[in-house]
């Protein structure tokens, strides 16, 4: 059976992707930020994962309001990046998967889960930022993607019971898969912003905080939090956590965390990392 | 859900919302496209009332006004198109909203963090 | 409190709009199709409703693929048709509403369903063939349109019973929503049919007439098929008995069939026709 | 769920068929715009090998292969734009697919049927 061997949380802003295009990352600015990625990007090489389901959200490129799906799922055999409004960034072709993709989305469907169900999509800096991050020199061709959308950006988003649920019933997929393929999962985004309005640049790093440390302990905890309550203790764009609860919804079996970094400001956010090693049940 | 508008500063991007930006969105989500922002600066009065914007979102883009732009339906997500365009980035943007300065604005960001760890 | 006052379940299929196009109604290959609809225009007269719920599927017109969702409901102040692949019909724009499907997307979030939600799409056969059908002079402007979309094109497609849901979580909202709207809701489609390979031409007459039967009387009983059943027991367009369980999932007080056709064969399927009084509990 | 292929004459179009069937479903997908139909009408191979479709694909579409066409990945619903195309209705296809004349395939129709009450 596939098995999910870990998760990783990090940020996925553009400005992380400029400052690696401009080499930036020992500069004071971004030197605490970046200094707490090597050791994750040594894990992966370490473990070799095959497979990675990315929890992201689409901030305007793909999923427009015209037909904005609440989660949508990734099911192509590869992926490219657009044009996002700052000219396109030529970044390597992101690997897909159309196994264990389409296997999640029997399951999901199965169990009451409603998504789009994507074969052709472009992917945002949600995506391909952390991809970036995780591999430098971009050579991450061998890694397949299945990228999983969250609705974050015109509520009603779903709940952040939902999202976690919904990362349950993929980690249930994933195990009930018949392949020997290793799993690692991503939660991208987050975590305290505030972009728009006069109330454009609140950070909550006190929530920041217990947000990591619950996300390991007690997640169930983060589920009890509406969209609102988000909105309210972690900024407009709090409610990216849904991605970080996505991601921690997939292990359900032990989960303990191998290395974290949270540095604020890194452009309007609290930007958090962690790496959570998966033991799964058996 | 409809939340209670009672967080000071913030507006839901809602159904409400969405639906009474929808054209203004539309635009920036055109703003994607090389050649869309190169027509919206050859003449950016003709390229909103093109996506049929309202006269007053009209203004809001012509003024940069970024907090009435919201109240009129804008979305941030599609907002940050049109500010890529000014060459603007997100501090600016957080600047403009917040009657700071960018640097000003930086200094709040930074007065909420943690300071560094590292360097 | 809007009310559900009743639920029409009819053909779409695009032969049908020929037909009245030809002005064909009365010929001997359509007269007791065609005989039947009087009795439901006139209700619908009698009745004036102010906003029909329309479920129906989209036979690849502006679900494509690329991005398929599971269910899309729409929520825009008018719809238009597009060429389907034969010319573009000229119909009248479709009139939207914009309120209560707010409301019904608000809902269905807070309820565990993960809808797309959709401010600007196209609409296909599927949901003006039956508007037509109900106003053959094509007036219906007054009349607000909330479309709602059900994937019956590829497998997997919602599981009869989770679309039954979906309906009754609809029927909620409706009644939940502070307006004195009367609503009447179609369910669009079906009955048995296949217009793919070898097993082309399959009718279920039986089966068509059992879950006419069922439909008023015990539509628990049918939410127990698989989408797998309904194919091999209705053909493999016989899953369009999911917009026929969506309507009659928002009837959740008491349901009276006043009126009932079936013929076959129609084109490739048997037609099913029903008009049900729907009689809120309080 | 991937059910069991044991309906006969029947093809479940489900993931791997749609993985499969891609490119042959959304070349059938631009027949919707008079456009694309002109286009394919002018140079049926050369529509093909733009939307990239594998060389067995283009020959079940040059030789109106229905039945191998679905085993290729194609779903009856842009299978029947292309069917219009051609001048072909759901009868015309249903008769192609079983071995019928249209008016055979009519005839099996009307056989499953009840009949008729009026007129
Ligand atoms: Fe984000
Ligand atoms: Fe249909």
């Amino acid at each position: 059976m596939a098995k999910i061997i870990g998760g990783i949380t990090t940020s996925h802003i553009p400005a992380i992707s400029n400052a690696m295009e401009r080499g930036l990352e020992d500069t004071p600015y971004w030197r605490d930020f970046f200094a707490a990625y090597p050791p994750v990007r040594k894990w992966l090489e370490e473990q070799q994962p095959d497979i990675a389901i990315i929890f992201y959200n689409d901030h305007g490129l793909e999923m427009f309001l015209d037909k904005k799906p609440t989660f949508a799922i990734g099911c192509a055999a590869e992926y490219e990046n657009a044009d996002e409004g700052w000219g396109i960034a030529t970044i390597p072709t992101v690997t897909g998967e159309t196994e264990l993709s389409w296997h999640i989305v029997n399951e999901l469907i199965e169990h009451d889960f409603d998504p789009t169900v994507c074969q052709d999509i472009k992917v945002d800096h949600g995506l391909t930022v952390p991809l970036r991050l995780m591999y430098p020199d971009q050579n991450y061709k061998h890694l397949k993607v299945i990228p999983v959308c969250i609705n974050c950006e015109r509520h009603p988003m779903p709940k952040p019971s939902r999202t976690f649920a919904l990362g349950e019933a993929i980690g249930k997929a994933v195990e009930s898969f018949p392949g020997d393929e290793k799993v690692v999962v991503f939660g991208t985004g987050g975590l305290s912003h505030q972009l728009d309005g006069e109330r454009a640049g609140f950070i909550n790093a006190d929530f920041d905080e217990e947000c990591m440390d619950k996300l390991v302990s007690d997640p169930k905890a983060l589920t009890k939090y509406s969209n609102y309550d988000l909105v309210r203790l972690g900024g407009s764009q709090g409610v990216e956590l849904n991605m970080w609860l996505g991601m921690r919804g997939t292990m359900t079996g032990h989960v303990e965390e191998i290395h974290r970094n949270y540095v604020a400001p890194i452009s309007n956010t609290g930007a958090g990392l962690q790496l959570l090693r998966h033991t799964p049940k058996r | 859900m409809d939340y209670k508008p009672d967080i000071p500063g913030n507006t839901f991007f809602n159904g409400e919302m969405a639906a009474k930006g929808y054209n203004l969105n539309k635009m920036f989500h055109s703003l994607n496209s090389a050649a869309g922002r190169e027509a919206f600066r050859a003449d950016e009065r003709a390229y909103c009332e093109q996506y049929r914007l309202t006269p007053e979102q009209t203004e809001t883009v012509l003024n940069r006004d970024l907090i009435r732009m919201i109240e009129l339906g804008g979305s941030i997500y599609y907002m940050a198109k049109f500010a890529g365009v000014l060459g603007l980035n997100v501090q600016d943007v957080g600047g403009l909203q917040t009657g700071r300065s960018t640097e000003e604005f930086q200094a709040y960001l930074d007065s909420q963090g943690r300071g560094k760890t590292h360097g």
